[in-house]
């Protein structure tokens, strides 16, 4: 019998859906092993009966021996649909790091939400102020959350979006009853720049102009970009972008230096913290660094790492 | 009950722990609030030890180091200080007061320093309240299934 | 005996809606919406960062167009800090922003929409999705699948990431492209184009031949549109140009980007979370009436096809004389923006062609350094879903002071709701509601590719 | 042996019999615990010597609290029993009951084959001498009692206030030279070397302590000789410390408010006065009687200042008395680098003829086969030692043993009145053997001075001694919460608490050892690379001696005689000669170091010679590049055939040129190059051999006339007296400052118009100059650079090289293994550079006398599943323990590698890991935070 696999989507923007997508032709060749009974990108199985007619108070998915879920928690409808997925699935895969760490939208927690409803409705240019929608739509809740916040997680399979590589290795494993082989390490462990040590650097510079390399060369003669000043969140977030192929992060390989998508390299590390430590620690000033918060916590704001700054005393 | 602060403090080995033992054998007195991790040097002290004491619990946190220029390693307080910025900032994201921090420099001979320090410190997170910080982990979380 | 119908979540889309039709006692349909029903606050909370930082985060706007938002981004923040990019620079960027464009039509062709074409639209739902097609037409689906993948990788391989991309950097790019790189996309795109010419054909034979009165009526409405053209000679531009704003009855005026809070405004209903643009500049208000809409036009491929005098590539030009010798200008019929999808498509492999056929994109100066300061940026391209405009205001210290976009779907909020009311109007009588019509209401939202 | 004199010694150098007299200390110190119940108990209290009397102590006491050994010693002239034999407070106090007054004189002879005599120094007393007030006025103290007042621990907690009334000090003044340089009121002509660097550390304090207290140092020449302390005067000066440039002739109470009137003459020869609050007088050192009577004992001479008597060759041997050496202030007046420096030189000079019996009577402790405990589930034995009633007290140890045994892993737990009794240990190893025990917690005093006693325990019962931790709750726990049982009880349960957590995750880690290997590398053929090489040698260890240039020799080939006049040339043939026939060393001239890699005791050096590369593996280094005379651009030189360097006019002058032959007329410059802004230290040799230069110019022909211009003639110790001859010779001194350099007019190629200003005169002073002499300053080598970079050694602002600690550790590098000597660290002259060098071939022999050396096993590891080469600890390694290797056998993979013979655990690393991929043994991230934890559960 084909495995059962639930999808869903919460506070996200698809491209954890689109790096299913990416999986191809595996994905066909896949498929037969597959049944999908729920995936909104895809598929058209709906909450409340597929006439539209059910208890709204009984959001329904179908049970499956395999859930996947990407996003972040931001409303009482997705953790609604969390907790369902929760329930009818059997083992819960934390998809991407919107569901594992928060991801981008959760740097809206460093911001109450009346402020963005301020922003949003009454102090913007091209409408006149309004008041908040709330008729018909899902609550916000305090901010947002990443699924272990809310509900057991089995697999974190972080990533902005994951790597297909990885999506297929926790399916496959899934199939074969296995653990999946997911990389542990940090990005610098696939990533063959030329490192020495980061002691020489005393302040880190914006990304206002291209690293130095020579593009005739692979990247495997670029010297590290940490060392050549520039802010590489690489030593502190999870490896997997390059994917199981062992190639170069894909950030390096269009010689930007990485942003940490797939979240601190210990699924309960702070970025920030391990960053700003290990640049502290090698004589850099920390506070050459702009918008250190929303820089290092880029994506993994949530487990009440971002959080609103507290009113002055 | 009157609120009794729990403080933690790193202690070098080399400089502040035996300040505190140098306290006992002269048996000055000072709050019984303090709980001492010995280290072999402040800069073995990974700021995250700090950021966890005070998610499970931690009403302020010292780590306490050489003067600078003494550091039996040779500059392993200097770290420290550079990582006092990091649990600053670490702080102040975390909506925690600074004050429930704190790096001094106490030498293996200054006890009264130490019992100084030790006592301000009580006194100051004393006067903070308790730490209002608990974090949201995942076994706190709601179970579905 | 008054019910509301939910249909939630609208799916074979990007984001979170919910369609709500009310029916009366006497079971016709009362009133319709489509909520959104979520907002993550990207406008607000890009505030304070470095405006360099800021096309790698609102990438995350959208997983399945963010190159439109990376290209946006980048170009808004060139103009905030003043930044000149260097010829090959802005090849490269337009390269990537059109080869995203190609990926994108054929998802929301194939896998998105097809099914309710090729399966029917009242097939079960079970196999009304991507996955039952690549049961039907097993070959169809593999040669989709293959092609698809085959454009994400050309992106991939030459700009690291493809979904939530890097590559583009305020000032240029990040990276030239070597000679071995141009040869081996110039030779994927020829096989791009040439799938391009087949999906058209496909298309043709097996879908538009399909549509009859119906199926071109299906969530039809009359409104205006609006799209980017080149100010040189009014044709079709997807990654620059000046914005052209077209009355229903074919009229326009052309504005510059910059320009666009005086000629378009933002409605905020109570019920949805997405606020709703109108040509504020034609001085009618705002009205979803389908009867009397006021300042409602459309953006997107239907759109663009509308506002363009021409396409400045041959295949795409001699598709788009024909779409208008069988549509008109401005044709209005909500089920066209596949076919016009589908020229764009053509227009896209083309230009991708004509992009890398130029010599000087081999060139290695690509970003020129830029300078944090304060100023104000407006970048706008054409995403497959519409118009994007991205407005950042920077600071001193070159952090986002203050940021509004607007993103493609928003465009087509108000033209979504109507088609939706006019498709469940056209599709549920007397409270008869079955799957099929309830999934036609849905038809009508996907030809926005929302 | 402590409390022990020398009483007589016979024999002759390499077979003494010393006769020792040991005093009683009336307590056992194999019982002492240290507790300190016995002071509190006693009822004498006595006027407290190391608080200079400022404070009390009682009659049964510790000097300081980190005397060591720190054992109670009762002070037979102060106690009541031992008066009377009454009392015996401390007798019941006593929980160990070390107590003993039936202790009595002991007399010991020991045999022993050479001897070194470091009796020390005395503060000089100005008591008496009406012209100090010191004790007239009360507000007249000394420098010692000012340290007291301004140290936290001291009698008044770090407050500066003042004796008379305990107000606060608003004006200081410091008087320096008071019993140094002054014949007339201390007899004593020497300068005491130490006291201008002290009264602007204590200057620096108090400021410190008091940012708006107005402080003067009223100097004659401010004596800031030493490394980096011409910085630390800059410092002062900026800091707004006010610098007087006159003796202060006369104290004079104050008309109001108790303060101290001070009258003395402006450098620019007028008349002011002053009020402080504080005077505090900057005493010199001079030699105890009781250390002239040792020397008489030891038959050691002393000269006219009471200083041991020696040579500049052989600076640490007592003159004329092989076998006795001495160091340290009873050798002159020292400050303490140069003491510590000594003490080695002393060690090495007298542990040289003993070479050959070296290991003769060394003895080797034995232990079981170590218990695999690998895999073993941990079992803890937890010990609460009452420590008699110290800790039994205070906690409730019943409450505390039960609560531990409660415990998670916890397998067994014990009280013991005494855990650290010689019983209770043979207890403890059978407890352990019985009880299967595989970990061991020590809930007792401080590990910082019992943990090698359990440790051994451990040894002893077949367990690696580091599955041992103590939980502190004697000196951190009943001790500091006396009035507070129930919380100290709860401190206590938390302690135990936090070490069981700890100990549950240590893991046993095999002792460490690395081979040496039994030779040396010196580089440098000057005169400290040729002392210690040669020292290395005899010692029997074969040394390479890297020489740059053709010829060994270095600077010392321009000198021709120490500033005791004695002279250079025959004394450097003379260990040439011994160093180039000496069959262990391998010298290699007009060659240098290329590259080197390895750690103490394994390293691989390339030498780069005339014949290609050799590789050489070596134990220990010894880095003695040297320095070099600077160059000046101004002043003529180079461009006026009259104006010479220092060592160019010494080679003149021994040559005989005509110029200074038939020259009346002599100026000297000094501090060229010195103590200016790009060079901002003090050069050290060129004021005493500016000096004694112009000595002999007037002894050649007292109808010549010399003068020395300067900005403070540092002619610092015992060179004090070449000073004085020179002046009573008739030599000119006239002070100039920075800020009024002399001036010349070159026009005149047959003489040189000096112009400097003259503060008696108050006028410009026109000397028409045959001979103008620039005393240059000493710069370093550029070859410092290189081997900073090969050998990755620090280099100082002035491109010194960078000795592990300034004081404790003056000739040692950071790096285990490596050594320096000479004026590659700073300028010297020639004895402190033999002592110099005796003293790194000192340090160096402590290395090569062991075959293997042990290292400690807190060390970094690296966790290779966990490590991923990103390089963040690479620079944080303070001693460059870590490397980034690729793995074998996968191209392109990096990980760290630590060389655990150069880590020394502090854990820098692992406190920079964002991965937890590098750890240290015993204190490992989760170890630390499992009592985290534990502390807050």
């Amino acid at each position: 019998m084909a495995l059962r696999v639930a999808e869903e989507g919460l506070s996200s923007c698809s491209g954890c859906e689109v790096a299913i997508l990416n999986l191809g032709e595996r994905l066909l060749a896949l498929a037969p092993q597959l049944d999908f009974v729920h995936m909104p990108l895809l598929m058209d199985h709906k909450y409340f009966g597929q006439l539209g007619d059910g208890d709204l108070k009984r959001l329904e998915i179908p049970q499956a021996e395999l859930g996947l879920v990407s996003g972040g928690v931001r409303n009482q409808e997705h953790l609604e649909v969390l907790q369902a997925m929760r329930a009818n699935c059997g083992t819960l895969v934390a998809l991407g790091t919107c569901a594992t760490h928060g991801g981008i939208p959760a740097l809206i927690n460093g911001l109450a939400n009346a402020e963005l409803m301020e922003r949003y409705y009454r102090g913007c240019e091209t409408n006149d102020p309004a008041p908040d929608p709330t008729e018909t739509v899902p609550p916000f809740l305090e901010r947002v959350y990443a699924l272990d916040e809310k509900v057991k997680v089995d697999i974190y399979l972080p990533g902005c979006p994951p790597h297909p590589d990885h999506i297929a290795e926790a399916v496959l494993a899934f199939l074969e009853g296995r653990e999946p082989a997911l990389p542990h390490k940090s990005v610098c462990d696939a990533c063959p720049t030329v490192r020495q040590g980061k002691g020489q650097l005393k302040s880190v510079r914006r990304f206002l102009q291209n690293a130095q390399y020579d593009p005739a060369k692979p990247i495997a003669d670029m010297r590290c970009l940490l060392e050549q000043g520039l802010l590489c969140m690489g030593p502190v977030t999870r490896a997997g972008c390059s994917g199981a192929d062992g190639e170069a992060p894909r950030c390096l390989k269009a010689r930007v230096p990485c942003r940490g998508c797939y979240g601190p390299v210990r699924q309960n590390g702070n970025q920030m913290l391990d960053m700003l430590n290990a640049l502290a620690s090698n004589g850099i000033d920390i506070k050459t660094l702009p918008d250190r918060a929303g820089g290092l916590l880029r994506f993994s704001g949530a487990h009440g790492r971002l959080r609103p700054r507290p009113a002055a005393k | 009950m009157a609120f009794e602060p729990k403080i933690l403090a790193f202690s070098c080995n080399w400089c502040s722990y035996a300040a505190a033992d140098l306290a006992g054998a002269s048996r000055m007195q000072y709050p019984a609030n303090l709980r001492i991790v010995r280290v072999m040097c402040s800069g073995m002290v990974h700021p995250n030890l700090v950021m966890e004491a005070f998610s499970k619990g931690a009403d302020g946190v010292m780590v306490l180091g050489c003067h600078p220029g003494e550091c039996h390693y040779l500059d392993g307080n200097i770290k420290a200080q550079a990582r006092l910025a990091v649990v600053e900032e670490m702080l102040d994201a975390y909506g925690l007061e600074p004050e429930r921090f704190r790096l001094a420099w106490c030498s293996s001979a200054e006890a009264e320093r130490f019992v100084e320090v030790v006592t301000e410190m009580t006194e100051a997170v004393r006067g903070l309240g308790p730490n209002p910080f608990r974090p949201t982990r995942p076994e706190d979380a709601q179970e579905v299934a | 005996m008054a019910k509301t119908i939910n249909i939630q979540p609208v799916t074979r889309i990007e984001g979170h809606a919910r369609i709500s039709i009310q029916l009366d006692d006497q079971g016709r349909v009362a009133d319709s919406k489509l909520h959104i029903m979520a907002m993550r606050g990207f406008e607000k909370f890009i505030e304070g960062r470095p405006a360099e930082e800021v096309p790698r985060i609102v990438s995350r706007i959208c997983g399945i167009c963010p190159w439109m938002h990376h290209t946006a981004a980048n170009k808004a923040v060139d103009q905030c800090f003043g930044a000149q990019v260097p010829p090959a620079g802005r090849k490269l960027r337009e390269l990537m922003q059109v080869m995203a464009h190609i990926s994108d039509k054929i998802l929301h062709f194939f896998f998105l929409a097809a099914p309710d074409f090729v399966m029917g639209a009242g097939a079960d739902y079970k196999i009304r999705n991507v996955l039952g097609l690549a049961q039907a037409a097993p070959e169809l689906a593999a040669q989709v699948v293959k092609m698809r993948q085959a454009g994400q990788m050309m992106l991939e391989r030459f700009a690291g990431k493809v979904i939530h991309p890097v590559a583009m950097v305020p000032g240029g790019f990040a990276k030239p492209m070597s000679q071995k790189e141009r040869d081996e996309l110039l030779a994927g795109a020829g096989e791009q184009l040439e799938f391009a010419k087949f999906c058209m054909k496909y298309a043709k034979e097996n879908v538009f031949a399909k549509l009859d009165q119906d199926a071109l009526s299906l969530g039809r409405i009359t409104t205006g549109f609006l799209g980017l053209v080149d100010p040189a000679d009014g044709s079709l531009n997807l990654f620059d140009g000046a914005l052209r704003l077209m009355k229903p009855d074919g009229s326009y005026l052309d504005f510059n980007c910059r320009q666009y809070a005086d000629f378009l405004g933002e409605r905020v209903e109570t019920w949805s979370y997405g606020k709703f643009p109108y040509a504020r500049v034609w001085g009618e208000g705002f009205s979803m009436d389908l009867e009397a809409p006021k300042g409602i036009y459309r953006s997107n491929t239907l759109a663009r096809l509308n506002v363009c005098d021409r396409i400045n590539t041959p295949l795409a030009q001699a598709e788009l004389e024909e779409f208008r010798r069988r549509f008109g200008r401005p044709a209005q019929s909500t089920t066209l923006y596949h076919w016009a999808r589908l020229i764009e498509l053509v227009y896209a492999c083309e230009r991708v062609l004509e992009i890398l056929e130029d010599e000087t994109i081999t060139d290695p100066l690509v970003r020129n350094p830029v300078e944090p300061r304060a100023g104000r940026g407006v970048g706008c391209v054409e995403a497959p879903r519409g118009s994007l405009i991205h407005d950042y205001v920077t600071g001193d210290d070159g952090c986002i002071a203050s940021a509004n976009m607007i993103v493609g779907t928003t465009h087509n909020l108000a033209p979504m709701n109507m088609s939706v009311r006019r498709a469940a109007l056209d599709a549920i009588k007397g409270g008869q509601v079955s799957e099929e019509a309830l999934n036609q209401v849905e038809m009508a939202v996907r030809c926005y590719d929302p | 042996m402590t409390l022990t004199e020398v009483r007589e010694v016979s024999g002759q150098a390499g077979d003494f019999t010393v006769r020792l007299l040991e005093h009683p200390r009336y307590v056992d110190m194999d019982k002492c615990i240290a507790c300190g119940e016995c002071a509190r108990k006693c009822p004498k209290k006595v006027d407290d010597e190391y608080n200079q009397g400022l404070g009390k102590r009682k009659a049964i006491y510790v000097k300081y609290p980190q005397a060591v050994p720190l054992k109670y010693q009762i002070d037979p002239e102060n106690c009541i029993y031992l008066k009377n034999r009454k009392c015996g407070a401390c007798v019941q106090a006593c929980p160990a009951g070390a107590i003993d007054f039936n202790q009595k004189p002991r007399e010991k002879t020991v045999r022993v084959g050479s001897m070194i005599l470091t009796p020390g120094l005395k503060p000089f007393d100005p008591a008496g001498i009406r012209t100090w007030g010191y004790d007239v006025f009360p507000n007249v103290i000394t420098s010692l009692e000012l340290e007291r007042y301004l140290s936290v621990s001291g009698p008044t907690e770090g407050r500066l206030a003042r004796p008379s009334d305990g107000r606060p000090v608003k004006r200081m003044a410091f008087l320096q030279c008071v019993g140094s340089r002054d014949l007339n009121k201390a007899g004593h002509g020497y300068c005491s070397g130490v006291c201008c660097m002290y009264a602007l550390k204590e200057a620096m304090i108090a400021k410190d302590h008091e940012p708006d207290l107005d402080v003067s140092i009223f100097f004659v020449d401010m004596r800031t000789h030493g490394k980096d302390f011409e910085r630390y005067y800059n410092r002062a000066k900026e800091a707004g410390v006010k610098f007087r440039r006159c003796r202060v002739h006369s104290l004079e109470p104050a008309e109001q408010n108790g303060g101290v009137y001070l009258r003395y003459i402006t450098d620019r020869g007028k008349q002011v006065g002053a009020e402080y609050d504080l005077v505090v007088l900057s005493v010199g050192l001079e030699t105890p009687p009781s250390a002239a009577e040792l020397a008489g004992r030891c038959k050691v001479g002393l000269n006219q200042n009471l200083f041991a008597e020696r040579g500049g060759f052989q600076p640490v041997q007592a003159k004329g008395r092989p076998g006795m050496f001495v160091s340290g202030a009873f050798a002159g007046p020292h400050d303490i680098p140069q003491s510590v420096t000594e003490a080695s030189a002393a060690a090495a000079a007298a542990s040289l003829p003993l070479a050959r019996v070296r290991h003769s009577l060394t003895r080797e402790k034995r232990f079981p086969p170590e218990r695999d405990v690998r895999g073993e589930e941990p079992r803890v034995g937890v010990f609460v030692c009452h420590c008699g009633n110290n800790i039994a007290g205070v906690i409730d140890v019943e409450e505390l043993a039960a609560y531990a045994a409660k415990l998670p892993k916890v397998a067994h737990v014990e009280r013991n009145l005494f855990t650290c009794s010689q019983d209770t240990q043979e207890l403890l190893k059978k407890t352990i053997q019985e009880q299967s025990l595989n970990r061991i917690v020590v809930a007792a005093c401080t590990p910082r001075t019992h943990e090698p006693l359990f440790k051994e325990t451990l040894k002893a019962s077949g367990l690696n001694e580091n599955l041992l931790d103590m939980a502190n709750i004697r000196n951190q726990g009943s001790w500091v919460h006396q009035a507070e049982p129930e919380k100290a009880t709860e401190k206590a349960k938390d302690l135990v608490r936090m070490s069981v957590a700890k100990v549950a995750l240590l893991t046993p880690a095999p002792p460490l050892t690395v081979e040496v290997k039994q030779s040396a590398l010196v580089v440098g053929g000057g005169l400290a690379g040729l002392v210690s090489a040669h020292g290395l040698a005899e010692m029997g260890y074969p040394v390479h001696l890297v020489e740059l240039t053709s010829r060994l020799g270095g600077s010392a080939l321009h000198l021709y005689q120490t500033w005791r006049g004695e002279p250079v040339e025959g004394k450097l043939d003379s260990i040439i000669r011994k160093v180039t026939s000496h069959p262990l060393i391998t010298v290699h001239l007009n060659s240098k170091v290329s590259g080197a890699e390895g750690f103490v005791g394994n390293f691989l050096s390339t030498i780069q010679g005339p014949q290609g590369e050799t590789q050489v593996e070596h134990g220990v280094g010894i880095m003695a590049v040297g320095g070099r005379a600077h160059k000046p651009g101004e002043y003529g030189y180079g461009e006026h055939r009259r104006v010479f360097t220092a060592l160019e006019f010494d080679k003149l002058h021994t040559l005989g040129d005509s110029r200074v032959r038939g020259g009346k007329t002599f100026v000297f410059i000094q501090c060229v190059g010195s103590r200016e802004p790009e060079r901002p230290y003090c050069s050290r040799v060129c004021c005493t051999h500016s000096v004694q230069a112009a000595i002999e110019l007037k002894e050649q022909d007292p109808t010549r006339k010399v003068f020395i211009l300067y900005r403070d003639i540092r002619t610092y110790g015992q060179r004090e007296e070449v000073y004085r001859r020179a002046r009573e010779a008739g030599v000119v001194f006239i002070n100039y400052d920075m800020h009024e350099k002399p001036r010349l007019r070159l026009d005149n190629p047959d003489m040189v118009e000096v112009l400097v200003w003259d503060h008696v005169l108050h006028e410009p002073f026109r000397i028409p100059t045959d001979v103008l002499i620039l005393a240059t300053a000493i710069v370093p080598n550029d070859l410092n650079k290189e081997l900073a970079r090969i050998y990755k050694l620090p280099v100082d602002a002035d491109g010194f090289l960078q000795e592990a600690h300034a004081k404790l550790r003056p000739v040692d590098f950071a790096t285990d293994g490596l050594f320096l000597a000479g004026l590659a660290h700073y300028p010297k002259p020639v004895e402190e550079t033999v002592t110099q060098a005796q003293a790194a071939m000192a340090r160096a022999a402590t290395v090569l006398a062991k075959t293997r050396i042990d290292l400690d096993s807190i060390k970094a590891r690296v966790i290779e599943e966990r490590c991923d080469g990103c390089a963040l600890c690479v620079d944080v390694c303070p001693y460059h323990a870590i490397t980034l290797e690729e793995v074998q056998g996968e191209p392109g993979r990096k990980l760290v590698r630590i060389e655990a013979a150069k880590c020394k655990g502090c854990g820098c690393c692992q406190a920079t890991c964002p991965k937890l991929g590098v750890e240290v043994a015993g204190f490992t991230y989760e170890q630390l935070a499992s009592q985290v934890a534990a502390a807050l559960a």
